[in-house]
Formats: C-alpha cells, structure tokens, sequence
C-alpha cells in the first residue's frame, strides 16, 4: 500500500479531530485574548441595518422568533444585535413566536437586551412578547386580516387588545417593518409568501436566517427582502455596524458574533484545505493507476 | 356500486367535474358582479373585491390548476388506451429492486426513514407512498423492512401502507407492525436514536424518502462508514448538497414525487408524468414568451401594445 | 486488552486528570449560583382599555400580599464573589445545588455525545436512552398544554380552561368549535387502534388527512412557487444603466443584462432536466445537461452556506464546555 | 374492501376536494386555518399511539431480554417521569398575572422539575446532536467532494468559493485586486453565485416541485394513486 491509497482509506476520524482542534482552539484564543477579525459589511447585511434606522422614532416594529435552541448558536446574535437597534432607535417592539420555543427564545433576548440595557422601556407600551402561536402559515393568513385574531393574549395572559403598544393595530399591515429570525419551516420563506408579498408593499421584511435557509432566501433580495443577515458572518457584520453606531464601549453580549468568526474561519480553512487534499489524492490516485 | 366506482376510477368523469364547477363559479360571479355592478361603481371602487362568492383574484390560479388537471386526466385516458409514455431512466429508481435484493443476499434490514416532518407535510405523503412501494418488493424479496418514525401519525400510516402491501404481494405473514414505531417527535432525539441504530444493526440498504433538515448528512454519513447502499429522496433543496455528495442514488426535487408512478409502471401513473410534463412545458412557454416580450417590451416603450401583452402574461401567471 | 479500550482508558483517565487539576486552580470549575425573588401579588382595580374597570393582579410590597411566593433566578457568579466579599455571611446570592449538578449533566451529556465520533459506546447509549424518553414526553407534554388545553378543551369546554388555565381565553367561533368537534371524533377513531376490534377505522382519519393535505397543498405550492417564481422570472431581460450624459452606459449595461440572461438560461435549462416524457438526447439532453451544471453549481452554494452554521453550532457547544462547564474562558465578563 | 378501502378512498378525495375549492370561495376561505388547527390536534391525541408503541417496544426487549435491555429501562423511566413532572405542571408558579388560576404557569424554567430536564437534559444532547454535523461535513468535504467530472467539479468548485468568500480569508487572498477588477473578489464573487446561478438553480428546483407536489395531490384526488394507503396498484 502506498501513500495515496494509505491516505484515501484515512480513518475519518482524525478528520474528525482536526475539526475538534480547529474549533476549539481559536475558541481558546479569543476567550483569552479577547480580540476579535474586523468585519466589512457586505450590502445585504448593510440594507437590514439601514431599513431598521430609517424608521422613526417611536414606529411599532413586529420580531418574528422562528428558531429554537438548536439554531440559537448561529441566530441568538443577530435577535440580540436587531433588539438592541430596535431599542436604540426607540421603536416599539412587538415580539411573536411560530415555533413552540421561540417564545421563549423571545423572553431570553428582552431580558438580555431590554430588561438589562433599556429598563425605562415599559413592557405592554414600548415592548411586548405575544409568545407562540401554533398554525404555522394559518397564523400568518389571520394576522393579515386580523392581527389580535391570532394572537389574543401576550406571553403573560393579558389579552391584548388591553395593550397600548396595540393600540390601532389591525392587521399585519399597520408594522411597517418585519424581522424576522428563522431556522427553517414556518420562518423567512413563509413570511414572504403568505405576508410581504399579500401586504402590497406595507410590510417591509427583513431576514436573519441560518446558512442553510440563506441560499433560499438570496432570490427575493432585494425585491420582497429589504435585506438578509446570512449565517453568523451576516450576524457578525450586522452586529460590528450596530456596535459601530452606538459606540462607547461594547459590552461582550453584543460582540458575540464576531467572537464566533474565529472558529468559523479555521473551520472554513480546514474545510477548503480537506477539499483540496481530497482531490489532490484522487488525482494522483488516478495517474498512479494509469500508469 | 359498481357503476360508481367505474365511473370514479373514469378520469372524464373528474374533468366533467372539475369543468362544470369552473363554469359554474365562473358564471355566478359574473352574474352577482353584474348586479351589484350599478352600486359599486357608484360606492368605491375599491370595494370591487369584496363582491360574489368566487375570489376574483385567484381566478389564473384556478385556471392553472384546472389546467394541470385536465393535462393529467387527458394523458391518464390516453396512457389508458395502450399508449403509454416512455418515461426517460431515472437511475435511482432502477435501483431500488437490486438495493433491496442486495439486503436479501446479505440477511440484513432494509431502513426506511419517512422524514421528519408530520401528516400534513405532502413530502411525508410522498414518502408513505414509497415505503408502501419498498415494502411491497421486500416482501417478494423476502427481506426486512424497518421504518423507525418521528410521528405517531406517520408510524400508523406507515403500518397501514406496509400491512397492505404485504397483502398485495401475497405475503401478509411479512407484515411486521413491530418494525414500524415511534421513537420522538423531537428531530434530533430522533437522530440519536436512528444514528445509534445504524451503527448497531448495520442495514444493507438505507431509504431517505421525505421532508429533512439537517439530519440529512448524519444519516448519510453514518450510512456511508457501515457501508450501506443508500438511495435519498427529497424535496428540501437545502439539503440536496449532502445526499448528492454522500449518497449513491439522489431524486432531486420533482423526481422525488415521480418515483411513486415511475415505479408502479402503471399506465394510469405514468400517465400524470405526462401531465406533470404539459405543466412544465406550459411554465416554460410561458417563460420564454413573457420575457422575451417584457424585454423587447422596455426597449420599445411606444408600443404600447406590447406592454400591455406583457402585463397581460404576467397576470396570467397571478403577477 | 483491545486498542480501542485502551483508547478509551486513556482518555477518560487524561480528561479526569485535568479536571482535578483545574479543579484546584483559580476559581475552580462550573457552579451556578441563583438568588431569590419574592412575588408578592395582590388584586386591584384598574381602568381597562373601554374605559371600565377590571381586576388584575400587581405586584405589591410583600405586607399588602395576597398571594406570595420565591422564584429563583440565576445571578451571575461575579455578583456572588462580589456579594461574599462584602459579607461573606450574605444568603441572597448562594449556590444551587439542583442547576449545578445539571450543568454537569449537561457536560456529562455533551461529552458523550462527542463521543459517538470514535465509535458506539455505552456512555452514547446512555444519552440516547435519555433523549429518545425525555423528548418524545416532552413533546406529548407540550402537544397537552399547548394544543389540546388552548385549541380543543378551550371550544369544548371553556369554562373549564378559564378556571384553571387561562382567565384571558377569548370565546371560540362557530366554526372553530366545529373543527374542534371534527378533530375530537376523529382523534377518537385514531385511537381505535387501541380496541380489540375494528381497528381498521383508524384508517379513515388518515385518509382525511391525506386528502385535506394534498387539497391545501395543491393550492399553496401552484399560488406561491410555480406561479410566483415565474413571474418572478418573467421581467426585462436588458436592463440600460443611463449614463451621466442622459446617453446609455452601456458598459454598465452590460453586467446586470448578463446576469438576468444567465438566470433565464438557467431556469430554462434545469426545468429541461426534470422533463420526464422525453428521453434527454440531443438538443433536449445537451440543455439538461446545462441545467444539470446549474444545479450543481446552486447546491455547491448551498453547501458553502450550510458550513458557516454547523461550525457556529459547534462553537456553541464548546463554549458552553470552556466557558460554563470548565470556567476557563470568560467571554461575557460574568465572573471577571 | 369496502370498509377498509372503498370509504377512506372517498373521504380523503371529498375531503381534499374540499379543500380546494375552498381556496376560492371567500365564505369559506378560512378552511384551511381550521384544519391546521384541528391537525395539531388530532397528532396530540395521536400521541397517544406514539407513547403506546414506545412502551411497548421498551417493554418486550425488557421481557425478552434483549441485547442493551438495561438502555430500554432508562428509556421508560425518562419518559415516564419527564411524562408525569408535565402533564401535573409539578412544582410550577401560577403566572403572575393570574395567581388564582393553578395551571396557568409556564414550566420551562429550570425551577420546575420539567423545566429542569428540558434545561439539562434536552438541550445539550440534541443541540450536541446538531453540532455533530460540523465534523460530519468536515469528513464529507473530504471524501465526497472530488471532481470525479465535471458536474462534481462545478459543485466542489463553487462550494470552494462560497467558503473562502464568506471568512476574512477571502478578503486577505483577494483584497489586493484593483477597484476595476473588485468584481474577481472572492466575497463579491460568492454574492453573484448566489444571486445568479443560485437563484436560476433554486427557481427550477423550486417550479419543478410545484409541480411534483400538483401532480401527487392529483394522484391522490383522482384516485390513480392509492399506495398511501396501501393500495398499491389496481385492487
């Protein structure tokens, strides 16, 4: 057996522990160090930054919590980034759930975010969590023709057509901005089909999702998507443009995207380096036997 | 009763149908539009939508639908009086017998995961389907099928679809109801089980036919190191890339929902490909003509008509 | 002694050593601390948003209390290093037992997770025993309260759920409640499967929902993806970028007119592959072939993306290992 | 045959006739919300099968003996208690807005029994279940992705791009192209693929199921296809 075939027939789990290290290692470094890779926004993490300062002070803005704690790894940053802009530019913060634990999910970023950073914000005036709704697009259907239809009680059990923040809301249509944070099924997709694209025009939408969904969600930007955070390199450029224009000094909760880019960019040399290797075997594998 | 059921199985009957209710709702609106016309026009014309029982607005889905409907019936009729389509070679599917026949030879099961996703979700329907397929040839082959499941609706509708067709094939002592159960409905406790399982059992032959997320590669790849010949269908495109890279056989997308009649070799089934394939030769007349005439449509902006054809296309397709 | 066991050894013996180790230095390793909050509520009058007057509940100091109880939450362990220092007698801050000894089942469990990388073991069949009979309860559970109390005993029988669940329930429509109905026979038909006899009726709940699926199925995907997408497809091919001069750029031109070309081709060519009827010779299988090409290049894009977060993922869980478990990073300054 | 076939045959076409053509009549528009509705329903009590085949199969490899018997113990016993801590809401507060109802608390805090087991148990193995992955696309990146043709080639290929254009390694190995050159570099070009040939190759695959999933609820209303339930070919 010669190098090659010895090569081709590795174990796959020395792959397996170059991947470990390249993860772990950088997590390391940069919990020790502290520093973080500077990030140049690309134009679509730019356009969800832009379409959340454009709004006015004091404008209703709808939080969709699509995702669960598997995806919270690669989504939690950028529902952590968009509330802090959102409570930043003074908006008003509506938040939902489709998935049974984006409730939750949604409960965890206020209490990080509003509850820790914003305590004058008062819940039912300046923010709530209407928690989860079970019914997928059929939730997405009614809040186009009523919204408290489908969503009666906020996460605490208080009905809310008593709550000021919902005040002259009707429909879907009376936020005139969407975020929305998804992992999958109902989440970004859904909200276009059923809602940005049945709303002519009132709703714009724009999307934090994993890098999975990104691919899917690429041909509605610019059109029905005002702009995309893909993946946690979306979340990392959108959060160093948030942190950007509040300034002063950081707190580590709102840097978290960026940490996790280091880890994301040995991940991604090793993965280009086994591409590499890979065929560079399968290559000379294929020379040595036609030779 | 008889009569009845021949004139269901009739797929005239079902066109006659589907036409005379089109017509119907057709005229109905026309006719409450013609009535409240007078006042419409005086009240707001926005109130126009709100008219008649027939949503307006959905009226080029409704063709579209109805189109489709007609293809596939007329090409069943046809199919049914002996002229059958070829159908072009989907390899996948050419080799779903010998993938079962290997697990026979080798005295290991054959694994059937229907996805992850619920009853209500047409690709879990679509992969019901298949298991019913699957373990129909299994049980000819005399080989185990095992379908571990996410839901406990889709355990009793894969129990129902696997105990029928071990009838079918004449063998209803194969019809294992123990095969078939639940585990949890939680996606990656689901995983753990199945991924444990394979590891364990080591099954010849390992079917991916449904809605998955990102389980997609740990089956495969777990598939993949015991050695497994393992055939993936799905209509998630985002986890194409990863039973196209670690699996032998992939149905990308609409061959996942082809397989079922492709298999079956039955002219009636055969016969909705070909209605499938009207449908997309429609799509992309459609596209072709409605960009070439938007396009030749902005570049001369005095003729007038031509952007008004072009809106036309466009409100055909519900734009 | 096989090399596989001897692996095994090894590593558990190396991971033990260094937990003792990092045990004895600097803060030592994960606990959690809580402190509690008292709840104290009473009922008073407050002017609804009509205008009249409704009962709900305050928070009151704890003399006013009707009803009164503790929750803990969970206080960083640099709020409790601080709170010793202080006074080291303090109770507010102090350590739980239950969580810490979950964080280190969860540790516990994150490593045997891992472990099923090197090959089957008991510690993975442990975790899978655990997660396999926690989820599918968790699940029936939350399917309960969350689905059957609200949807099905809230139409049925509200008052029942207003007493003890849900004061805040809004009365269900006609046609709700009779879905509720509809969901109710059939679910007990379902459940027919149970009885000794006739269970073959259990299929007819499932043929309805098969039916209703394909019917809203039917609907949905022709309306959002054949049609939208087409549409979508349908625009102006050449778009002209005017240039400073009122003229046309027509080198700016050029760019975004070849994109739109490129897509056309693309989806003409890839919808060509899935023709089914045709055999893919000649010209129509040559533009298969391209569309084939399209869509390798769209699912090596996928892949591409799909990797940013399954490192994330990764990531996440050794952070939690370093930095909740082992204390040996601090990136949110919780304990610094 | 009548009973097990012939009827569930008509109710799943009545039933999904139904449904369609309800999509376009606006009285009853809103059919499909309720179904939705009473889907979730009907899989809750459904569940009821679920627990009913886990037990069972738990229980005959405990009575049989089976190889791994003791792992099927543990199975139930999570299950059951996880079961009961739930459904009784044991040890879970009343909400705070009202503390007079028993059960109108939520359970997900690690306070409660329920909640503790979710926190402890439930997250860490299935989200380390997920990040599984990471190492599995690492393995498959090396043994899958070769360029064996050319169809290989372009998938590897992009996927190559994608990667480097999405770190700051693909603005180090890049970033010195001119201004009039920008558009070779690898951030920029990963956005073209995706707004090009990803969204050429999304919208076909996209069409193409519309079509496949028109075809199959067709399948299924007309009655050609019966293999769902069982039917396999003309009975």
């Amino acid at each position: 057996m010669n190098m090659v075939d010895r090569l081709n027939a590795l174990d796959r789990r020395w792959v397996f522990l170059l991947m470990g290290l390249a993860v772990a290692v950088p997590i390391l470094w940069i919990g020790i160090t502290g520093n973080t890779f500077p990030e140049t926004p690309t134009p679509a993490a730019a356009a969800v930054f832009k379409a959340v300062e454009d709004q006015p002070e004091g404008t209703r803005v709808l939080v969709a919590f699509d995702y669960d704690p598997a995806s919270a790894g690669e989504l939690q940053p950028m529902a952590t980034a968009l509330l802090h802009q959102c409570a930043q530019r003074k908006l008003k913060i509506v938040c939902i759930a489709l998935w049974p634990l984006g409730g939750n999910m949604a409960q965890q970023t206020i209490a990080e975010v509003i509850r820790a950073d914003y305590p004058a914000m008062r819940e039912g005036e300046d923010f709530v969590n209407l928690g989860y709704q079970a019914g997928n697009e059929g939730v997405m259907k009614v809040v186009l023709t009523d919204f408290k239809k489908a969503f009666p009680v906020d996460a605490r059990g208080q009905a809310t057509a008593d709550l000021p923040i919902l005040q002259g809301v009707q429909t879907v249509k009376d936020f005139p901005l969407l975020l929305n944070v998804s992992a999958g099924y109902p989440g970004s997709k859904e909200w276009v089909q059923y809602v940005v694209s049945a709303s002519e025009g009132k709703v714009k939408m724009v999307a934090g999702c994993t890098g999975v969904q990104s691919p899917q969600m690429y041909p509605y930007f610019p059109g029905q998507l005002a702009g995309i955070l893909g993946a946690i390199k979306g979340a990392a450029e959108y959060e160093s443009l948030v942190n950007q224009s509040i300034g002063g000094d950081v707190a580590p909760k709102y840097r978290e995207a960026q940490r996790r880019m280091a880890p994301q960019l040995f991940g991604h040399l090793l993965m280009v380096a086994l591409i590499v290797a890979g065929n560079t075997l399968f290559f000379m594998g294929r020379k040595g036997a036609r030779a | 009763m008889r009569n009845v059921r021949r004139n269901f199985r009739s797929p005239w009957w079902w066109l006659a149908i589907a036409i005379g209710c089109a017509v119907g709702l057709i005229l109905q609106t026309r006719r409450a539009h013609a009535a409240d016309g007078v006042e419409a026009a005086a009240a707001a014309p926005a109130a126009e939508s709100h008219q008649g029982i027939f949503n307006e607005n959905r009226l080029p889905l409704l063709t579209w639908i109805i189109g489709i409907g007609a293809a596939t019936t007329y090409f069943v009729a046809r199919s049914r009086r002996g002229k059958p389509p070829t159908i072009r070679r989907i390899a996948a599917l050419e080799a779903v017998n010998e993938a079962i026949g290997r697990a026979t030879e080798m005295g290991r099961p054959v694994l059937f995961i229907p996805g992850v996703q619920d009853m209500d979700n047409i690709q879990t329907v679509a992969g019901i389907t298949m298991l019913g397929r699957v373990a129909r040839t299994a049980a000819e082959y005399d080989a185990v099928v095992e379908a571990p499941t996410c839901r406990s609706l889709v355990m009793e509708a894969a129990r129902e679809a696997v105990q029928a067709s071990c009838l079918a094939a004449g063998r209803p002592d194969a019809y294992q109801p123990d095969r078939i159960n639940y585990i949890t409905d939680e996606q990656f406790g689901y995983v753990a089980y199945v991924g444990g399982k394979m590891m364990r059992e080591k099954p010849a032959t390992c079917f991916y036919m449904g809605c998955f997320f990102a389980e997609s590669l740990i089956f495969s790849e777990t598939g993949n190191s015991i050695g497994a010949i393992q055939i993936a269908g799905t209509a998630e495109s985002s986890q194409l890339p990863f039973f196209v890279a670690a699996c032998d056989y992939t149905l990308i997308g609409e061959e996942f929902f082809a397989a079922s009649a492709y298999l079956s070799g039955e002219p009636d089934q055969l016969g909705t490909l070909q209605g499938q394939d009207a449908g997309k030769l429609a799509v992309l007349a459609f596209i072709v003509i409605g960009t070439v005439v938007a396009t030749v449509a902005s570049l001369a902006p005095s003729a007038a008509w031509l952007g008004d054809f072009s809106a036309l296309l466009q409100k055909a397709m519900g734009g | 002694m096989s090399r596989q066991r001897l692996t095994w050894i090894v590593l558990g013996v190396v991971l033990l050593a260094l937990l003792v180790v990092r045990g004895f230095v600097g803060q030592g390793l994960g606990r959690v601390y809580v402190q509690a909050d008292q709840v104290s509520l009473a009922q008073m009058d407050e002017k609804g948003a009509d205008g009249s007057l409704v009962k709900v509940w305050k928070p009151v100091p704890a003399a006013q209390a009707t009803q009164q109880w503790t929750e803990w939450s969970q206080a960083a362990p640099k709020a409790y290093f601080e709170a010793v220092a202080k006074n080291p007698a303090q109770t507010d801050i102090t350590l739980s037992w239950p969580r810490t000894i979950g964080l280190w089942l969860a540790a516990f469990f994150t490593l045997a997770i891992f472990s099923f990388l090197y090959s089957d073991n008991v510690f993975y069949k442990l975790a899978e025993a655990t997660v396999v009979g926690v989820s599918a309860a968790y699940w029936m559970v939350i399917g309960f309260w969350d689905t059957i109390v609200p949807k099905l005993f809230g139409a049925l029988t509200p008052d029942m759920v207003i007493k003890w669940v849900q004061p805040s329930l809004q009365p269900a429509g006609a046609m709700q409640q009779a879905s509720m109905w509809l969901a109710l026979v059939l679910g007990v038909m379902m459940l027919w499967r149970l009885a000794p006899r006739g269970g073959w009726i259990a299929a007819w709940p499932l043929a309805f929902i098969v039916g209703v699926t394909a019917g809203l199925k039917i609907v949905s995907h022709v309306e959002s993806d054949l049609m939208a997408q087409s549409v979508a497809t349908m625009q102006p091919v050449v778009q002209l970028v005017p240039a400073a001069d009122g003229g046309t750029d027509w080198y700016a031109s050029l760019w975004p007119t070849l994109a739109n070309a490129l897509v056309l081709v693309g989806v003409i060519c890839a919808l060509v592959y899935f023709l089914f009827s045709v055999q893919h010779k000649g010209v129509v299988g040559a533009t298969a072939r391209v569309g084939v090409w399209y869509l390798m290049i769209t699912f090596g894009a996928s892949f591409g993306f799909t990797v940013m977060g399954r490192i994330a993922l990764l990531a996440a869980r050794f952070e939690f290992l370093f930095d909740d478990w082992l204390w040996l990073i601090d990136p949110n300054h919780l304990r610094s | 045959m009548m009973l097990t076939r012939a009827i569930p045959l008509w109710i799943a076409v009545i039933g999904g006739m139904v449904m369609l053509v309800s999509a376009f009549l606006k009285p009853i528009e809103g059919l499909g919300e309720n179904f939705a509705d009473a889907f979730n329903v009907i899989a809750a009590i459904a569940s009821v099968l679920g627990a009913g085949s886990l037990l069972k199969s738990n229980l005959s490899s405990i009575s049989r003996r089976d190889a791994g018997w003791g792992y099927a113990v543990l199975v139930l016993f999570t299950f059951i208690i996880t079961l009961v801590f739930g459904l009784a809401k044991i040890g879970v507060h009343p909400s705070h807005d009202f503390p007079t109802a028993a059960f109108s608390g939520k359970q997900e805090t690690p306070d409660t029994p329920f909640g503790w087991l979710y926190e402890y148990a439930m997250v860490p193995l299935t989200s380390t279940m997920f990040a599984l992955l990471a190492f599995y696309v690492a393995s498959a990146a090396f043994r899958a992705f070769r360029a064996k043709n050319l169809e290989a080639g372009l998938l590897l290929g992009t996927a190559f791009i994608v990667l480097l254009g999405r770190t700051f390694a693909g603005v180090v190995l890049t970033g010195w192209l001119p201004e009039w050159a920008s558009g070779l570099r690898l951030e920029n070009l990963s956005v073209y693929i995706m707004q090009v040939f990803n969204t050429a190759g999304n919208r076909a695959i996209i069409i193409g199921i519309a079509l496949g999933v028109a075809a199959t609820s067709l399948r299924i209303l007309l009655g050609v296809d019966r293999s769902w339930m069982g039917g396999g070919g003309q009975s």
